[in-house]
């Protein structure tokens, strides 16, 4: 358990320290938002209507691209290596670093939706299913990210590679999450879908870790 | 012969209907002669390599 | 007989080689009978006209799509748990073929959609997760490409794959749960007409050819990643001894 | 007592020893010679358990390291090619997070900066430290929190002849404790009646 | 001229060998867009309407994430600096580098960019402004994207600072190449938003390498 | 005829030396020696042009290197601690591949194998290469394609003696061809009558 938190400790601290991620994550989120009311046009209507998806989307996208600091920096100086030596079993490692994406991932991203959901107009009723969305859904994406980010390892520079393996693994997690929101804009119950997201990020709980650790391993060998 | 054109014209829909039976048909032949072709080579490949070996005395594998 | 049995790579050789030239030509075969039956012999459709005839080589071609990724996992579990080595090269050897049957339901899934519904593409449950499928299967093989080392990148696929198939059934369902919210239910129906025998019988001998075409490929295509392990391992130890 | 017999190691398909033993006592050491290629850096990897070994087994007072793989390699310190050291951090904090994540109680980060000579850059970030400095901070890990194994990969790149005597004064303080060390060089490392394990290349196909 | 040509073809090669780079930067082109409709819901109306922003913003992405090959790998092993000693100057080496960009990355978007526009519903109109604004709007997403990634070099993990950096230097290509379509779609003329695409692309083509040029000779001090 | 003078060096706001003077005359070889951090790596990068002197001047047969850097680039090797070497292509591929991006028009990448004797390796992907293989790889460039000047920024590390002795021929050859080289080393590096420039730790704050 100390090791545990020693890990979390020390990674938020180097977080911190290595130009502010999280501040950066944030902020990709915002500006692909921004993006696109200059690229579709400025109708509040339209707007409105396209809001959940852009806005998770947007969300998808920026905890994706935050993926490669999980393990690769680590990898390339030869600390993940050391990690493994601490005594922790690696999923436990993973976790730890799962943890610590989403701290500095998806907690900012939550945060920061309901911001960009009023820049784009979006419905009223629609704030609370968002948020609630956001904080059911973004720990999941840190948990099937972790998936991608420890496969893509030994490939250099595989950023690109990590989408295409990351993004069709989040699709539940969009439309989940995307129809729990329009259900509430438009008047409907949006249990079923928060409690569909929420099943998913259960299980995602268990069994990312262990086949994160599972791919881990493979390219320390 | 109006048969034929009848047939191919396929009661109108000729140019979704052949085009779609074409690009099946290339591509699972497409597949084909490339998985035929670089299985081959790899036989003809292996086969050298364990000859020029035994030339030389190696033991085998 | 023990899951080792095929493990050994000369007697899986020896079997295949009996086998590929049958399967070959029965999918020859199959395959000419069942496009006669399609063009020819089976009859237009009452509603649809002549572009029913694309349903035959359309919904063989999305069965081997789902098909083959099936194959795909479980021959991936069976090289994860209990590290047969031919599972590997199985999988492998599968992941073109069922990328290549899935674009091709794909594509002419579109063809047949234009003058259906008059669009090339719609954002229907069951056209977007055949889309996603390509994309998995596009995934799988470039992580086996962008890994050197024949033995971790074969791993790591295989994790790869397993993730993949408990995300597919959830992709599923999570499509039809989307769709029945946003589509407006007028365009879609796919239940659409009951089959008659007359179209069955070309469907199924369609089928039956790509199956036969699937196991002709597969075996070729593992003899050559077999010879290509063995020559990377000779040619490595030759250079550096 | 720290041993593997009969030890095989494939990298890319292919064997690159086999029948490999050796036994590690404590107090003693044991150095890895050999010429570049022979396998060095993959045998200190098998003992660290970062690396399978295709065959052979390591045993750590007669019990099978594979039992509790986690457990040996809490008993262990790897010093490999990569420094695993972040820039952003100091020289002290770079220490002293090591030893926290070893779980060590008695955190001896001070006496391992005085003992590579590095104290007076205790509070620089380490992406400012020439190649030798930032070679010592690595090495200061090992006396920063105890470990009974050591396990070197080439630990004298980059250091001057001071900083060869601070690490041969550190191996010989923990060997006087009772510590094992293993090491991996191709230059002299001048430590007291070492055993030498000299492998020879022995490339096969499988 | 002949040391021009060795880098391009040394990057091409890289390319090829590297896990096909082109392959992969289109697939994440394909991946964003197909997120869309799922976010956004599959009225074609709807879809056809927001098609032309969400390409370019998915071009914009795509060009935006394949930018940190551009250096950061020849930076890592030392290749950079052993480039910079070739005796070429630097602005050179880094136009061949910027050119390498375009053909493994502009090009293959520019060639998927109309089945994506049919996925999307476009409307038919807009497909030869499609293609125009992208053949004269992914150089400069190179050449400019060159500045950001060149900047970034030192930086851990610069992913998301370069999007920082890049994305609000992107939004006159974006807003540019959307008008051009939109005014192709609604029957009006385009011409004149091609030709300010075009000014931006040749203004580019001096300033970008020097600008980027500098910023490598300071990141190898 | 290479020289510098009254160079001085500053790092991250300190100076690390100043007033150094060294001259390397055709068939002349220089050894940088002095303790870690005294500012060799440093020395060597501003020779390349590739760090900025605070003060002073190079000079090349007399003409100031600033007149015309890209040339004196032409003219020189650079070995640093990265090997610039590429995982994905071959052993041949990498050393050809330097030889043509240096303009060379008499290509000596075979001669360069051999003479680091690594040519069984030649099409063996540099990413399957030991520590000892890849660091052959890198220097196997100062052969392939000619340059005046070799600055070496410790070339041995990871060579085995028979490596260590390849470096030396090559070393000998170049000299012989009126070459010259400027090298950073702990360890003796076995160069005939080379002049020795000591650095002495000298860190000031500006
Ligand atoms: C790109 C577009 C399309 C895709 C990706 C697609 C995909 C599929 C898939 C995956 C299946 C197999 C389903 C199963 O057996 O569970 C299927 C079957 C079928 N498709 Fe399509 N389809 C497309 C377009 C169309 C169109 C336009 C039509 C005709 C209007 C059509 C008619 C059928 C029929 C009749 C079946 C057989 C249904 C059954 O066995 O129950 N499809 N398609
Ligand atoms: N990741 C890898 N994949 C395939 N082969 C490898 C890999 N790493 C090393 N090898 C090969 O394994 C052999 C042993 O490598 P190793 O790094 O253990 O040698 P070493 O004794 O440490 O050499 P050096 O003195 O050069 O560091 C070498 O021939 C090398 O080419
Ligand atoms: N990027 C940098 N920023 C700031 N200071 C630096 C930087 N790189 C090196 N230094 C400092 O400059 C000094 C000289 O470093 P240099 O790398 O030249 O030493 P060196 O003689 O090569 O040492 P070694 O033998 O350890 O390789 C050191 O004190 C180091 O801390
Ligand atoms: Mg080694
Ligand atoms: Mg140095």
């Amino acid at each position: 358990m100390n090791i545990f938190l020693a890990i979390i400790t020390r990674d938020l601290l180097l977080a911190v320290r290595q130009g502010g991620a999280t501040f950066l994550a944030l902020v990709f989120f915002l500006l692909t938002v921004t993006l696109f009311p200059l690229g579709i046009g400025p109708e509040p209507a339209i707007l409105a209507r396209v809001a959940p998806g852009v806005l998770w989307v947007a969300a998808l996208l920026a905890a994706m691209l935050s993926l490669d600091r999980l393990f690769q920096a680590d990898f390339e100086d030869g600390s993940l290596e050391q990690l493994t030596l601490s005594g922790l079993p690696i999923s436990l490692i993973v976790l730890a670093k799962i943890i610590t994406h989403w701290l500095t991932t998806g907690l900012p991203l939550l945060l920061a939706a309901p911001v960009l959901a009023i820049l784009l107009n979006m419905d009223n009723e629609g704030f609370a299913a968002l948020l609630l969305t956001m904080l059911i859904g973004t720990p999941a994406l840190s948990l099937i990210g972790a998936i991608g980010a420890a496969l893509t390892l030994t490939v250099r520079r595989g950023g690109v590679l990590l989408s295409l393996l990351v993004l069709p693994l989040y699709i539940p997690v969009l439309i989940f999450g995307v129809s729990g929101i329009d259900a509430a804009v438009h008047g409907l119950n949006a249990k079923p879908h928060l409690l569909l997201l929420a099943a998913l990020t259960v299980a995602a709980i268990p069994l990312c870790p262990w086949a994160a650790a599972a791919a881990v391993k493979l390219s320390l060998e | 012969m109006g048969n034929m054109e009848q047939f191919l014209s396929m009661g109108g829909y000729a140019g979704f209907i052949w085009p779609a039976f074409g690009i099946v048909l290339i591509v699972m032949a497409f597949l084909w002669i490339a998985s035929m072709r670089s299985w081959r080579k790899s036989e003809q490949a292996l086969a050298s390599l364990r000859q020029h070996r035994r030339q030389r005395g190696d033991i085998e594998e | 007989m023990s899951i080792h049995y095929f493990a050994n790579p000369a007697r899986f050789t020896r079997l295949a080689g009996r086998i590929q030239p049958w399967a070959g030509g029965l999918t020859a075969v199959l395959l000419l009978i069942g496009l006669y039956m399609a063009l020819v012999e089976a009859p237009a459709d009452y509603q649809q006209g002549d572009t029913v005839r694309i349903m035959f080589v359309h919904v063989p071609a999305a069965w081997m799509a789902m098909f083959c990724y099936t194959f795909l996992a479980v021959a991936s579990a069976v090289a994860l748990i209990w590290r047969h080595p031919l599972a590997d090269l199985a999988a492998k050897a599968s992941a073109p073929i069922g990328a290549s049957f899935t674009f091709l339901a794909l594509v002419t899934g579109s063809i047949w959609g234009k003058p259906m519904w008059g669009t090339w593409w719609v954002w229907d449950a069951r056209l977007t997760s055949v889309l996603i499928l390509f994309f998995l299967y596009l995934g799988y093989m470039a992580l086996w490409e962008a890994i050197e080392d024949g033995q971790k990148a074969g791993k790591a696929a295989a994790v790869l794959a397993l993730v993949g198939a408990v995300n597919v059934p959830i992709i599923k369902f999570s499509v039809d749960w989307w769709n029945t919210l946003h589509q407006p239910a007028s365009v879609l129906r796919m239940d659409g007409p009951a089959i008659h025998s007359s179209m069955l019988w070309p469907l199924l001998i369609m089928a039956l050819a790509f199956k036969a075409y699937f196991v002709t490929l597969l075996l070729a295509r593992m003899r050559m990643e077999l010879n290509l392990r063995r020559i990377r391992a000779m040619r490595l130890a030759e250079r550096t001894s | 007592m720290f041993q593997g017999r009969d030890i095989a190691c494939e990298r890319g398909e292919r064997r690159i020893f086999t029948g490999l033993n050796f036994t590690v006592a404590p107090g003693q050491a044991l150095v890895l010679q050999g010429p570049n290629g022979c396998g060095k850096t993959s045998l200190i990897r098998i003992a660290a358990t970062l690396l399978k070994a295709a065959d052979g087994a390591l045993t750590w007072n007669g019990i099978d390291v594979a039992e509790n793989p986690e457990g040996h390699r809490a008993n262990l310190h790897y010093i490999g090619h990569q420094d695993a050291v972040k820039g952003a951090l100091s020289v002290r904090e770079n220490i002293a997070m090591w030893a926290r994540i070893r779980a060590t109680t008695d955190d001896q980060t001070e006496a391992a900066m005085a003992a590579f000579d590095i104290a007076h850059l205790a509070d620089t970030p380490t992406q400012y430290l020439s190649a030798g400095q930032h070679r010592r901070t690595a090495l200061a890990r090992l006396v920063a929190s105890p470990a009974k194994l050591w396990l070197l990969d080439e630990p004298t790149v980059s250091l001057d002849q001071a900083g060869t005597a601070c690490l041969q004064q550190a191996i010989a303080a923990h060997r006087a404790k009772n510590g094992m060390v293993m090491a991996a060089t191709h230059i002299e490392l001048g430590l007291d009646d070492a055993q030498i394990l000299q492998l020879q290349p022995q490339l096969m196909t499988l």
